[in-house]
């Protein structure tokens, strides 16, 4: 008996109030607007492959970018690690039944699927071109495309997120079973709580952002309008308000399943836990503070300038701090190579050039010549691609085993990751240099002489397209063929492993006890040991 | 921590197995914990709203340092009697909502649906007054977009409120920048309004199942929540009377 | 098979002609940015390579062939504040260096030679101050600080010139400047790098470096009879300035001979640099922008006047304080459009006294 | 510390004691009413009177009238956070949220502000 057993038919999971059946309906969803991103995503490389705009009319290729923006940030990496891996394990990891407000949680599932098809929607009838920022005076006075529908399926979204937000806040401080004290929590559960804070924190105001471009592209009202003495820089404050921080909801929980990931495959603690859990804490706060050097190009003041470019100098130390800890979690471990942990070194690897390179960005001088060009494209699909999406599968294939009971079979996993890793910088790669020699983003038609370049990354795309292909099919093919997992299979030290795979409805048949540190091995084989005793 | 302690808490949990009413939900140790969790996430809810505000009030503050002129002739169009009414209006049923959640507090099942009769009362009497000072914008064409006329502000001589303000002409180039006045007039007071009717429609609800007796049997968040809620949007209100109406007056 | 050879062969030979790591450094500022640029690179080539050796190193050393049993460590202070500290230190660095290029950039010297810049979907449109204006390609000479005035009538667009190692915004409703110095003649990319709506990747144009011999010709060549100040001055005569802003005891306006580059007094108490965004603004905003003595009587211009013409205007009242600047600056290759414009055409012997005339009239 | 004998005593355990429900007298709810209503009062008669500006620096001019209004504003809804949403008697965490929704707002604020205001520097 089960979660996935215990109940049967459509309606039981349409009116599910178990965090495992919606992060599992998540999970469906987000891989869905995945491939229809990817699919957008592979469109772009191949009308990037000649210099001409011959494959697509250019007002097409502005359209399909823009979807491929959208889709992929607010329909799958801000909700991909939390709404599903998050909703998942966070109950189970802190010792609880469920999360606080289950109802609240199946809403958020429906609420982004109300967006998700509304942004399809948009997409048949006819799509949008403003770029996913939405940048004003196009957005509101210059494109006669799906703009509102568009915005609002945004908004919508936005609120799905707020809630998935909430929910763990109230959760990991409300929830948790005796003696799971602070510190004693999970590293994938602290850069949850944080990413929830900036969730919470920063979408409202790009929800307001949205309502005023609806109502002056529909009313006329005069905020952002420029000709009625409105400001248009005034919108992009707003916007990347929220949107800078965004991208902190985006990769903090996928840090968070490395730090779970590099420690059970090398079977030691992390390394300097408390700062690791403060890092995520302080990326959270930094977030806030540096969203305008988005614009410091945009004419926004020197001064203003100088302030973002040194707070976003502070955000960057505690990334490096993670990376430098992850690190040293190796140190004297017991390593062994299963494909979660060849995503990890993946995600180390690709996040701290992409890390690196948003340094160059951050510093105002560099950012002068290197933003708006392929440099940031390159940077942010490091992060985003290279660090979020390597997490989340790192992660998919980590839990897999808790999530279905079976084994992914780990050869042909293994070989994905590889795939996936060098098709990724494949890529991306070309796409700094690209962005050195000042190719623009957003460009359906370039200059020849970046043509070498380009097709090299869409010669990468395919083979990174080959990488994501694997393992819906294999994982699916598990479902049913996979090796039996056991309740443990990684001899890892988190609640959720200590019981049975796949979990019950209420996860634990009794409210666990936490008397020990997370990530404490020698707790681990103490209670081995005592099964032992007890079955000899 | 050492075994002992984890010993107490592992007893507390137990000692408070025996509370079980029937709305709390499963998942949930105790009432207790239900009913704090629910509590926090209402506030982490009025966190969002703050900053959704926020972005209006930011707004607001902008365009008020740049067109100073145009947002004090802009404010001297507004109606301080009707204004000044809707607050006491909003006051007066925050405290009837307040009342009310002493009332399910105490099990007082008449009383509650008293108070919460009257903050519906009240809160319906804002949005009416409210129609009532938008349908004046709307004669005057003030509303941004719809044919928005600067003849109050370029000839304040022709209108009453300017007139009563004393104001003098302001030069067509300022004048014009009252649209940016009254774009954020409608937005922030709008979204108010929006909340407002949202927070009516949930108490009429809740009269309903007052009425059965849905609150009075010791199980108070739902009302309680309600009332941080509404006390919210009273306090949005507390900030758009003076910011809009009052400061530029004197 | 052949075929397909062939089109490989193809790239290879445009990749090996073409190949670069960055693009050519044709302005005195790209130096400098480079080398910011390639000291960021070394950091992270450094910090890449760190972090590669200890995951590798430690996954050879403590596999768990080698070594079957972990060891429980903690966590090191020591070791933990340095990499906070060290990385905190040389993003520091890069943030002042940066900073000190970024003022660079956008704080343009005082003899920089203006040419105005007005982007629209889908085109730029740069003028200079004798009167030529070019769309979609700028030509400035060698060893002269250009500055350009930045314009937009719609969306916003972004004026890259990659070589340069400059971009700025143009943003609706405000100008923005930027300058540089190019030192290598030659024919570099002009890039719209704001998405901009549907043609934005065909916002593309030259920048043509000449020296400034051949740049001289090339003005001389391109004239489009009347430069930018004698357009303002028909436009400020057609639009009866003058009525006001006059020298006479009882005018309405302000005197503008020689304001521009002066310390305003404003009526609302501030004081303000009468610079080209300051004129911009007086002119389609002008209550906000009232000089201190004068009444609010100035009708706006807003959706009279084009982004050109209000350029033009700009340009005219910069023009009227000419035997002023002539005195104040001994470098006089600012004035080089003028005088390359003014043979062009002799008649009324140059713009000031012309300026001059009118406002006594 | 003074005391009060409405709280009952009880020596259990602290942490479940805080979750107690305070129920605050209806004779509080009056009175912050009372003062509700009196500083609405205040506010719109004050409106009416110019309190003057005082000329803090060159170009910089603090006007008496917004900052009395906003200050009555800040004192009302503080009331009504305090006593009609029970954050007096609420949690650390209630009052640390409120706290960390304020900060964050002025941050969106004061920063963005920050950029407005600095924008003409440099150019006089």
């Amino acid at each position: 008996m089960n979660f996935l057993s215990k109940e049967k038919g459509l309606l039981s999971w349409l009116l599910t109030g178990d965090h495992k059946r919606i992060a599992t309906l998540y999970l469906v969803s987000i891989t869905f607007f995945f491939f229809i991103g990817g699919a957008l995503a592979g469109l772009i490389r191949l009308e990037l492959l000649t210099p001409q705009s011959d494959l697509m009319a250019t007002d097409t290729y502005n359209k399909v970018f823009t979807m491929h923006g959208i889709i992929m940030i607010f329909f799958f990496l801000v909700p991909s690690v939390p709404a599903t891996l998050g909703n998942f394990f966070i109950p189970m990891m802190i010792g609880a039944k469920d999360l606080a407000l289950p109802k609240i949680n199946l809403l958020s599932w429906y609420l982004y699927m109300a967006a998700g098809c509304l942004g399809l929607y948009t997409m048949m009838t006819g799509g949008v071109d403003t770029g996913w920022t939405f940048t004003t005076p196009l957005s509101t006075h210059y494109v006669n495309t799906n703009v509102l529908t568009t915005g609002i399926a945004v908004f919508i979204a936005g609120f799905s997120s707020i809630f998935t937000g909430l929910n763990f806040i109230v959760t990991i401080h409300k929830m948790r079973a005796p003696g799971m004290t602070w510190f004693r929590l999970p590293l994938f559960v602290w850069s949850n709580y944080a990413a929830s804070i900036l969730m919470v924190l920063g979408t409202p105001v790009l929800a307001i952002a949205i309502v005023l471009v609806a109502l002056e592209r529909t009313i006329g009202i005069g905020v952002f309008d420029p000709t009625k003495g409105g400001d248009p820089l005034l919108f992009q404050h707003l916007f990347w308000f929220y949107s800078h921080p965004a991208v902190y909801i985006m990769i903090l929980p996928g840090m968070g399943v490395i730090s779970e990931t590099v420690s059970t495959f090398s079977r030691k603690r992390v390394f300097g836990y408390t700062a690791v859990a403060f890092s995520s804490v302080a990326i959270a706060v930094f977030g806030f503070f540096v969203w305008a050097h988005h614009m410091f190009i945009m004419g926004i003041s020197n001064y203003s300038t100088l302030i973002f470019s040194l707070l976003t100098m502070l955000v960057a130390v505690p990334s490096a701090i993670k990376i430098f800890n992850w690190s040293f979690t190796l140190y004297k471990g017991s390593i062994t190579f299963e494909t979660p942990m060849m995503y990890t070194f993946g995600f180390m690897g690709l996040f701290t050039i992409g890390g690196l390179t948003g340094v160059f960005l951050g510093t105002s001088g560099t950012d002068i010549h290197l933003t708006e060009t392929y440099f940031i494209v390159a940077h942010f699909h490091f992060v985003m691609v290279g660090g979020m999406l390597m997490a989340f599968l790192a992660g998919i294939h980590y839990w897999w085993p808790k999530m279905t009971g079976r084994m992914y079979p780990e050869k042909i996993s293994q070989l994905a990751a590889l795939v996936t890793f060098i098709g990724f910088n494949f890529t991306f790669f070309p796409q700094f240099i690209l962005g050195t020699l000042g190719m623009p983003r957003r460009y359906a038609a370039y200059p020849p002489e970046f043509q070498i370049l380009n097709v090299f990354s869409t010669a990468g795309a395919t083979i990174l397209g080959v990488g994501y292909l694997l393992p819906i099919l294999y994982l699916t093919w598990s479902l049913k063929y996979g090796e039996i997992a056991g309740n443990n299979p990684w001899q890892a030290t988190g609640l959720e492993w200590q019981t049975q795979s796949p979990p019950l409805t209420e996860n634990f048949p009794e409210i666990p006890i936490m008397d020990h540190e997370a990530y404490d091995y020698e707790w681990l084989d103490g209670q081995k040991e005592k099964e032992v005793a007890s079955v000899g | 921590m050492s075994d002992s302690q984890v010993q107490v808490l592992a007893e507390t949990a137990e000692a408070h197995e025996h509370v079980h009413p029937p709305y709390q939900r499963h998942h949930f140790e105790t009432y207790a914990q239900q009913n704090d969790a629910t509590n926090f996430a209402m506030w982490l809810f009025l966190l969002t709203e703050i900053m959704f505000f926020g972005g209006l009030f930011t707004a607001y503050l902008i365009f008020r340092n740049w067109y100073y002129p145009a947002f004090v002739s802009g404010s001297h169009q507004l109606n301080i009697p009707l204004g000044g009414l809707n607050t006491l209006l909003l006051i007066t049923s925050s405290f009837t909502m307040a009342m009310g959640v002493w009332c399910a507090e105490l099990r007082k099942k008449g009383a509650l649906v008293l108070c919460l009769t009257l903050t519906f009362v009240l809160g319906m009497g804002f949005l009416m007054v409210k129609t009532f000072e938008y349908k004046e914008k709307i004669e005057k064409h003030h509303v941004p977009g719809f044919h928005y006329s600067l003849q109050s502000f370029l000839a304040p001589e022709t209108d009453e409120a300017a007139m009563a303000a004393h104001d003098k002409p302001l030069p067509v180039d300022m004048a014009r920048h009252t649209e940016v006045y009254f774009s954020l007039y409608f937005a922030m007071t709008g979204m108010h309004a929006l909340h407002m009717i949202i927070g009516v429609s949930i108490l009429a609800f809740m009269i309903v199942r007052a009425q059965a007796g849905a609150y009075t049997t010791g199980h108070v968040t739902y009302v309680e929540n309600f009332g941080l809620y509404w006390h919210f949007v009273d306090i949005v209100w507390i900030f758009l009377f003076p910011l809009l109406y009052l400061i530029s007056r004197h | 098979m052949s075929h397909i050879s062939q089109v490989l062969w193809q790239f290879l030979v445009k990749w090996l002609t073409n190949f670069a790591l960055y693009p050519p450094e044709a302005s005195k500022i790209a130096p400098q940015m480079d080398a910011l640029y390639f000291f960021m690179i070394l950091v992270s080539m450094i910090g890449l390579t760190i972090v590669i050796l200890l995951v590798t190193s430690f996954s050879i050393l403590y596999s768990k062939k080698r070594h079957p049993v972990a060891v429980q460590i903690e966590g090191s202070t020591l070791l933990e504040a340095t990499w906070t500290i060290i990385p905190l230190g040389l993003f520091l660095i890069m943030f002042v260096w940066g900073a000190l290029i970024y003022f660079r950039v956008y704080t343009p010297p005082a003899n920089a030679m203006n040419i105005y810049v007005v982007g629209k979907q889908w085109m730029w449109k740069a003028e200079h101050a004798g009167g030529q204006h070019e769309i979609n390609s700028l030509h400035v000479p060698t060893g002269q600080a250009v500055q350009l005035t930045l314009i937009s009538q719609d969306v916003f667009h972004s004026f890259s010139i990659p070589a340069f190692r400059v971009k700025r915004e143009a943003i609706p409703g405000r100008y923005t400047t930027v300058w540089f110095e190019a030192t290598t003649p030659g024919t570099y990319h002009l890039f719209c790098t704001q998405y901009c709506g549907t043609e934005h990747s065909h916002m593309i144009g030259d920048v043509v470096v000449m020296t400034p011999e051949d740049f001289k010709k090339w003005l001389a060549s391109s004239t489009s009879g009347a430069s930018l100040a004698q357009n303002g001055e028909r436009l400020f005569a057609s639009l009866s300035c003058a009525a006001c802003h006059n020298t006479r005891p009882d005018a309405r306006g302000p005197s503008l001979a020689n304001v521009y580059g002066t310390k305003l007094a404003l009526s609302n108490g501030g004081s303000v640099m009468a610079d080209d965004a300051y004129l911009r603004e007086a002119i389609l905003n002008p209550s906000q922008h009232l000089t201190q003595g004068y009444a609010p009587i100035m009708p706006t211009y807003q959706g009279q006047v084009s982004e050109e013409g209000v350029i033009a205007l700009v340009e005219y009242i910069k023009n009227l304080n000419s035997d002023y600047r002539v005195q104040q600056t001994t470098n006089t290759t600012e004035l080089l459009p003028e005088s390359v414009g003014a043979p062009q055409r002799p008649a009324p012997a140059g713009q000031k006294p012309a300026g001059q005339g009118m406002v006594k009239q | 510390m003074t005391e009060n004998p409405e709280i009952p005593i009880d020596h259990e355990s602290p942490e479940i004691h805080e979750r107690e429900h305070h129920i605050v007298s209806p004779r509080i709810y009056v009175i912050i009413l009372l003062a509700l209503l009196v500083g609405t009062a205040i506010t719109v008669w004050a409106s009416y009177v110019d309190l003057g500006e005082w000329h803090a620096a060159p170009g910089l001019v603090i006007f008496w009238n917004p900052i009395l209004a906003l200050a009555i504003a800040c004192t009302k809804a503080t009331l009504v956070v305090l006593f009609f949403m029970h954050v007096k008697y609420g949690t650390k965490l209630t009052k640390l949220t409120i706290g960390a929704g304020v900060f964050t707002f002025l941050i969106l604020v004061g920063m963005t502000l920050a950029d407005y205001f600095t924008r003409a520097w440099g150019r006089w």
